[in-house]
């Protein structure tokens, strides 16, 4: 292969923005992934970030926090946290990244604490995490894909997949559409429109099904029409690579 | 009358055991040079508030000057976990930690009911989240659909501190870009303490009314701090010093490195002074930012 | 994708019997060239929101154009009552008109309502006023501390018509000066309309994001309309013409003498254009800013 | 008299702002009472206007509106309604000033609709009148002294004084003081403490309290240290003069 697999996620990434989306970005792959998109198929997406910053162009130089200045400098607006959470529950978000330390079948996400060896681990938190899950018209999740990130049922539930399946997030009262796709470093994940449980829709080049199934924490769904993930375009790498050239983020 | 005082001064009027507001720019403006003498004032029982703080909370946690956050997230933004707050969380070092959990957006609007002199405020936001079972949310109503929402407790600091560009003696501060909970910390506190990185003339205040984002009498004490935010950016005035970031990941991952650590850049410093000139002149010129980007006037004539 | 079109395409967008806000700077930034061409588009069956409009709700009312006015003020700020208001709530000329009475405070909570994506607001506000017995309004209890508070319901434009300073052609907004309900009315409703004194290049917009109160994404057209908010003033822009409302509120107290204004000055005029004819360009000189107060730059180096 | 009735209305509405005050100020009068205060006793008084203008001195020329830009220009702070009620909400604002067209004997103001000779007047409606008078530390009354202004119990309550008496404000869970003063064409009012009804506390240089009982629809209480009001000053003329040179505001 002629890209790495973390440049292969934020393709997979850039592919879920649709031109003229307004988009809740976050940090690290779904960054680049949204400046790819702007790149090349969808230059009239919007960018927001929960500091209260909305961009229509990617950030001047490389940065590590949204607050960053090259981030804010040469924004389209900036405002404050409420404002943009604002746009987020009245709807204006058409889409939003996350992660989380474990995701479950349902895909809720967990970032609030683990168990490594029958010891509990305190994890950050939320962040705008829980608001993005609940609220944004659909969710792209980006995880990590190890076996100990993948339980059947998450410990806590900090930021809403589809909870317990099937009508859950109705009768939680949920405005936001909630996960659209799952983009590990193994595979790509849909979710069943019925049971609301995960399906693994395309593994990544050189992955098998069975090292997924190995790597997750209950039996897995599989698409009828699974397929390999489809390889970067060279536009699109060389788009990757323009906007992350020494590899910071997309080194494997 | 001038509230300008010493960094000394201003943290000196906090009182054990009060609710801080700091780290209200999310991951920029953060008040470090302040929380810095907040810790060596020694002050104890501080109920920290912030969305996030990047490191900030997780250096007063580790310092022991904190009782209870209230946040939605407590790390190193760009390192990952806070090892502080891990170590206070799982073994209770140095001290217990008692944390009311929130979202951004929640805790965001607890700060905005205070501010409105509200003791709640509705949302559509955590629900479905576990940690919205916790006391300072509860279930309603809509009176008009009958729709479900969740009701957030109004979150009242004793104080908030903010860092900001410019103010003027009296605590008529000018801030930009991105502004995150700043204004809704200091309509939400009892009183604000700024530190900025330039006092102006009351006439530089003036000449641009709508950068005016905290009117001075909410303001007690206004701090002359240049760079401090410092290793949070500050627009136009700081870039993020990322490598005091990762430091201070690698040195704080055990408590004996936390010390080190603070023993050389608190206690050690002596001062915001001290902190700047141990920094050195060079990582300082290497962190102002670059060309002027300017913004253009406007014209406020009559 | 620009967004620039003429007055009339913009206006014509706005169908009969829509719930159109106006007007929301309070006694700045009316956009009263947009309010022409609705009587001039024979607009119908139209509810209008703002806290205060000065004259134009009178003006919109008197044209029958509108059924219901959702407001905390109706009539002439400098000179008094409206007279239009008047006819149309005491006898039913040109037609009846329903209001939903408002305070200042609980229109700008039901827009904000709306704009953030809730079905209400709490408030303080308007406990013991008759008005607040009005269906839009509910007692409710606070979840945490019990107190009684009032419920304010949401209020939700089909559009918004907002007058801004200036603006490029994807209806991103720079505004300075007083900003009223601009912000509220911009996020409450479907969509925005714009007329702004100036057309800017999108690197205008850049150049100082934290003047980008509404962001494009909200707006479906702008309309380039200088002096468009006469004869309320733009700050940096235009003055307050004080003697047109005078000579209004004179004009206007007989329906013979509106009707006489109405053909003069919005039918006769013809279009925007023609009403700044009709102005004369004495007046318009005139209305025009003293010397320039410009407000310094700020730094958005990176 | 050296002086107008309406410079000495200015004048007794200026002694009312006490330093360091934040002040809803109003149009007017109160406008004219505000700069009068700043000039004198009162330097550090802030105003603030419901418009989103918050200002530490007098407006640049004259105006008809908040509104205009020599109110804007100059400003402390431009910001929105909502952020200055919230100030008003949250108890920052220690004084607001407020007029109507109707008034009764416990400082309840209507500003909706009155009856003329059986017929029923509409006016204009409440605008933040109503919020001052429910949220404000304490309100100052400004009045035009007319019978028919001065009915023993309003038609409509716009703004909330005492309501029906003692315990009505905090029955209805009101947060702000109250009314204060009732500054008129003829006398100035104070509050009972108990009963919170209108007590006469002065009258007006050539006014008479009979005078005052006549223009008054409910039988007069009257203070019993009831005395003339206090003329203005020189310096408080003087200033009252500065501001409103040509007398638009104050000429009787």
């Amino acid at each position: 292969m002629d890209y790495t697999l973390k440049e292969l996620m934020v393709v997979a990434a850039a592919r879920e923005i649709c031109d003229g989306e307004v988009v809740f970005v976050g940090m690290r792959l779904p960054l680049l992934g949204f400046a790819v998109a702007k790149e090349l198929h969808a230059p009239r997406a919007v960018g927001i970030f929960e500091n209260g910053v909305i961009r229509d162009w990617p950030a001047l130089a490389p940065i590590f926090t949204m607050s960053d200045p090259p981030n804010v400098s040469r924004s389209l607006s900036c405002c404050g946290l409420v404002d943009v959470m604002s746009l987020l529950q009245s709807g204006r978000v058409d889409l939003g990244f996350i992660g989380g330390a474990e995701i479950d079948r349902f895909g809720n996400l967990n970032t609030h604490w683990v168990e490594e060896n029958g010891r509990r681990v305190r994890l950050p938190g939320s962040g705008g995490a829980a608001d993005i899950a609940g609220l944004a018209g659909r969710c792209i999740i980006i995880m990590n894909h190890e076996r100990r990130r993948f339980p059947p049922k998450v410990r806590f539930i900090t930021s809403p997949g589809y909870g317990e399946g099937r009508g859950w997030r109705e009768g939680k009262h949920l405005k936001g559409g909630g996960p659209r796709r799952v983009i590990t470093s193994l595979g790509i994940f849909s979710f069943d429109s019925e049971s609301r449980e995960m399906i693994l829709s395309s593994f990544h080049p050189g992955v098998s099904i069975e090292q997924i199934q190995r790597e997750t924490g209950w039996r897995l769904k599989v698409a009828a029409e699974v397929s390999e993930t489809r390889s970067p375009l060279a536009e699109e790498l060389a788009a990757v690579r323009k906007y992350d050239p020494k590899g910071v983020w997309t080194n494997n | 009358m001038s509230k300008i005082c010493t960094l000394r001064e201003a943290i000196s009027s906090i009182e054990d055991g009060a609710a801080v507001a700091m780290g209200c720019g999310l991951e920029s403006l953060i008040p470090f040079a302040a929380g810095y003498e907040i810790i060596r004032r020694k002050k104890r029982g501080l109920t920290l508030v912030a969305p996030i703080s990047d490191i900030q909370f997780d250096q007063l946690i580790g310092a022991g000057s904190a009782r209870k956050i209230v946040a939605a997230w407590v790390g190193n933004v760009a390192a990952g976990l806070g090892h502080n707050f891990r170590r206070a969380m799982e073994e209770g070092i140095p001290r217990p930690l008692e944390v009311e959990e929130h979202s951004n957006f929640t805790i965001a609007l607890g700060l905005k009911a205070a501010g409105m002199g509200l003791p709640y405020l509705p949302t559509r936001t955590a629900l479905g989240s576990d940690f919205s079972e916790a006391p300072h949310f509860r279930a309603i109503t809509c009176p008009f659909t009958g729709e479900r929402l969740l009701a957030v407790r109004a979150v009242a600091p004793d104080v908030a501190i903010l860092h900001v560009q410019r103010a003027d003696s009296e605590g008529n501060a000018h801030l930009w870009g991105n502004l995150g909970v700043v204004r809704e910390a200091a309509y939400a506190a009892k009183r604000v303490i700024l530190t900025c990185e330039e006092v102006v003339d009351h006439e530089v205040i003036l000449s641009d009314p709508n950068r005016t984002l905290i009117p001075g009498f909410l303001v007690s004490h206004v701090v002359d701090a240049p760079f401090g935010s410092h290793p949070s950016p500050t627009q136009g005035y700081a870039r993020r010093d990322d490598d005091f970031y990762f430091d201070y990941h690698r040195q704080s991952r055990s408590l004996e490195g936390f010390q080190e650590w603070l023993q050389k850049w608190v206690f050690g410093a002596g001062d915001h002074e001290g902190y700047l000139d141990l920094l050195g002149k060079e990582r300082r010129e290497k962190l102002k930012p670059g060309r002027e980007l300017c913004s253009p006037a406007v014209n406020f004539s009559v």
